[in-house]
């Protein structure tokens, strides 16, 4: 069966969701609420399904209907419980316990930046939208995904301008412990080209595995830092028969993914 | 002998007056809903200056108007944008970059830490958020700091205390109990924090109508109350309307010209939308009937 | 027309609150509880009332039926808003403007103790229920009033064994600005022989009035210190008539503050 | 492909047993209100030891009688009573008294900072609460400070995190999904800062009924839920029945023959209610369907 690099990507996300897992969805996001619903879906019946302020369970769902934005009340309708927004910031069991956290900037360690590109924070060449609520997210959240849509060496740097999510700092694996953050950082980050791990000892980005059809070298021309390079790179796993049904029959039915 | 009970409804203009030059206001909803549009609006049109414009944790593009119609000195939130209509709002970019407003760097996280902190008039809450970022260095109100108890790093987050909380809800009565479909957002947090609290509802109902569902009053005690049916016009009122997609995209037209350097089609917005109507029923007069009676939910 | 002290100091509890103040009645403290919703149905048109979780306004109820515990959950039939109890804790905007303090000792400045009594904290003499709210409230509150339901030197004392609220520490009008604290502290200490108030300077207690048929020598006599005492105490102002009408007919039809 | 969504549903022995010698629990509710006693009564039965009680903000007796069955180590709450029918709990201050368990002295506010340090993985959490008093003197846990941004001075609160939170609340659904009558008490900070949430419930409800009216699930993803119809007894449960005044008093003189050297009324307090009963419907049983239903509002 074929399948596009944003359903690959999808697929790979779902799979590293556990059941029983609590996981937002972000409207605003396709690829990674795909990659939600489909693990919901496909192995996660327990799952708490966090989206547009309320938390759920979507299985009866034949197909879900996709919403653009965030906090858009339509996807309000299946709501079990609702979430004040404030309350989510009152303990880190009401948080994701998976998060996707993208950025204008991703460092070799996985840092990212929000605020913007320069080197003088009041003359900024790009302002960027903000920290959100990445900083605090990511200080609490189990593991999370760095996600970003586009691979380019402006974006995939040697070091980041500026940190408003702290991945693995100047590297190590204490990093974070040492500054006491509670959640476990980074695990992936991953692009339309290929997915990064995070080598264990130094930290540093990792090439797990090419999209199909894309070379390492294309990679590493298209990265702003050198990843760590295995003798051998795999290709991402093919989602299976199974995920690509649910995937189009019941996530992605207006076929956001592939277009 | 006891007196009557006193109405707290005032209309948009009346609302609108008690935020004057160079007051905190926090603007309550999420991105692209809830905002309390009737009264910012008549913020622009009145002509306030300096204000420092708190969004929300999240805010859309209401906070980029603010911005663009030169009332902003300084803005605080997280995140200013429209989603995939603006991944950040023109005016707000445009004005940081040249120096032009102030910003108070902060995360979701943060932000609030520092609305609880105002609210508990304490003169700093600890946090986690931001340690080993950047926020602390261009954020010079974060300062890093040793835990007294364990020697722990910590970053201390100062109050932030709004005048005044501007808030979006779906009813109230005219006695300030205020009640939300769905979530409320962070709005209860803006109320907490702030010296006055002004809510725009979409309809005002007899107190009976609130005592039938108490749990669902979210806020009460709120300084003021404003009749303001499609109040959050352009943006979505969750059980009432959708956000307005055109309307936005007008706008953002407009302030994309203006930061190019042609401010005409903003200023005719300006003028269409906010500076010619005399009110809020005015104000949806022009966007007319048609307009606002497609923004249904299905 | 003839009034019981608990009737009398309802009805001075009562004028020290205003219209648009914000009071929660404890259900379990029957005078204060009379004084707070008397200030209501007469001059309090505004307030907000706090009850058994919940706040309202009870204008329209023509006869308070009373209850005998805090959360009886019978007195949130008039509920316009719930209070989850933490979430009073998160503002002194959702505070009771107003508080009503006891205590197993309360000092000549104000200072209360509800953790027991004796020199040593690990073996109590007598062993008090604890702080309830009363540290916090205090801290907060724009003023409270110290209420005894009986009048002894063992409770008004020179000094507390312990202090949970803090009234004006060891004296003086900064004792609590000093210290930070934004609450306005104790401005009556209400017994069933007289009322004191603060001296502004010193903010010790100073008699303030006797209850009709109490002397000074008597009050003197049953306080364990000495407070201050001006050349003439009046006594309690009686409650007028329109008090008296609207405490029996409507806030204490059962005659709990006439047994 | 996917399997069906899990039960939480334990019955009150195996909800109990999740309690072992030694844990921190938080109890819900509110002095006569709400107390999920048919859980507490099986951690006596079961003989739990050494437990550090949180008691809700201010608790009823069932503190009382988990200190008189030799169950708690250490006490935490700002109150244990029973209001007019007890100003004070017997066991509890006797055993204070006699310095046979440890107290967290605090208040309400500083309970709720510890525990809400505790959720946020906070090393400490700063109040003005406390400042001038004998709380830090007598609990060494809470420091004096200086804020590292002003100088003031300032009360440190630890954390302080319960293992388990037990709650009764109306009503769930059997995917952990619970919704109270009224406002909740104080409850969903213990879910916030507990390890593990158990709920006994009214009524166990279908999830179709949870969808009805979401604003009222207040507690969600709790790890069991317990069915126990009168379960709060001899407390309230708001919307179902009045508290047990009768039984209570029972108790209260049980408890003060006991604290004055006659333990024998407690003992056959304990085995007609706790030890003798195998469950939570015995337990009932003893008590009786004519006390049970006497204890109606109107």
């Amino acid at each position: 069966m074929t399948y596009t690099t944003k359903e690959l990507i999808a697929a790979f996300m779902a799979r590293d969701l556990q059941d029983g897992e609590n996981v937002v969805v972000g409207a605003n996001l396709p690829v990674p609420r795909a990659g939600v619903l489909l693990a919901h879906l496909h192995h996660g019946p327990n799952m708490t399904i966090g989206l547009s302020a309320t938390q759920t369970n979507l299985l009866k769902e034949p197909v879900l209907q996709p919403f653009k934005y965030n906090r858009d009340f339509r996807a309000a309708r299946w709501a079990e419980s609702y979430m004040q927004h404030h309350e989510t910031f009152d303990s880190p069991k009401l948080m994701s316990d998976v998060f996707f956290v993208g950025g204008i900037q991703i460092d070799q360690f996985g840092n990212s930046n929000l605020i913007g590109v320069g080197t003088d924070y009041r003359r900024l060449r790009f302002r960027g939208p903000g920290a959100i609520g990445t900083t605090t997210m990511t200080t609490y959240t189990k593991r999370y995904h760095l996600y970003l849509n586009s691979h380019d060496p402006r974006v995939l740097v040697e070091r980041c301008d500026f940190i408003t999510a702290f991945g693995w700092g100047r590297g190590g694996a204490d990093a974070r412990t040492k500054l006491g953050l509670p959640g476990g950082g980074p695990k992936y980050c991953i692009t339309p080209l290929c997915v990064f791990d995070f080598e264990e000892e130094t930290k540093r980005m990792r090439l797990r595995s090419v999209h199909p059809g894309v070379t390492v070298e294309e990679v590493l021309a298209r990265t702003g830092f050198a990843p760590i390079i295995a003798p051998r790179v795999p290709e991402t796993e093919a989602p299976s028969a199974d995920e690509m049904e649910i995937l189009r029959q019941r996530v992605d039915v207006e076929g956001v993914l592939r277009s | 002998m006891t007196g009557e009970r006193r109405s707290r409804i005032v209309d948009e203009i009346q609302a609108a007056a008690r935020v004057t030059d160079g007051m905190a206001i926090v603007i309550g909803g999420h991105i692209m809903s809830s905002h309390p549009m009737a009264v910012i609006r008549q913020i622009i049109k009145q002509g306030t200056k300096n204000l420092t414009v708190i969004g929300a944790a999240s805010a859309g593009l209401e906070v980029d108007l603010l911005v663009g119609a030169g009332c902003a000195r300084r803005v605080i939130t997280p995140y200013v944008g429209g989603e995939a209509l603006a991944p950040i709002g023109p005016f707000y970019q445009a004005a940081v970059q040249r120096g032009e407003i102030d910003v108070w760097e902060c995360d979701e996280g943060i932000y609030y830490t520092a609305l609880r902190a105002a609210a508990l008039k304490l003169p700093f809450l600890p946090t986690l958020s931001g340690l080993g970022t950047s926020l602390p260095e261009v954020n010079p109100d974060l300062r890093l700091f040793n835990d007294p108890i364990t020697g722990r790093p910590l970053v201390a987050v100062p109050p932030l205390q709004p005048d005044v909380a501007l808030i979006h809800a779906a009813v109230a009565d005219a006695y300030g109990n205020v009640q939300f479909v769905g979530s409320g957002m962070g709005d209860r947090a803006h109320h907490r924090a702030a010296v006055t609290t002004i809510v725009t509802v979409e309809r005002v109902v007899p107190n009976e109508e609130i005592r039938k569902n108490p749990l669902a009053t979210a806020v009460w005690n709120v300084d003021a109350v404003v009749r303001a049916p499609y109040g959050s016009h352009p943006y979505q009122s969750p059980g009432f309307y959708l956000h307005d997609e055109d309307h936005l995209n007008e706008y953002l037209r407009a302030a994309r010209a203006a930061v190019q350097g042609d401010r005409r089609p903003f200023a005719e917005y300006l003028d269409r939308y906010i500076l010619g109507p005399a009110n809020h029923a005015e104000y949806l007069q022009t966007v007319g009937f048609p307009r606002i009676l497609s923004l249904h939910e299905v």
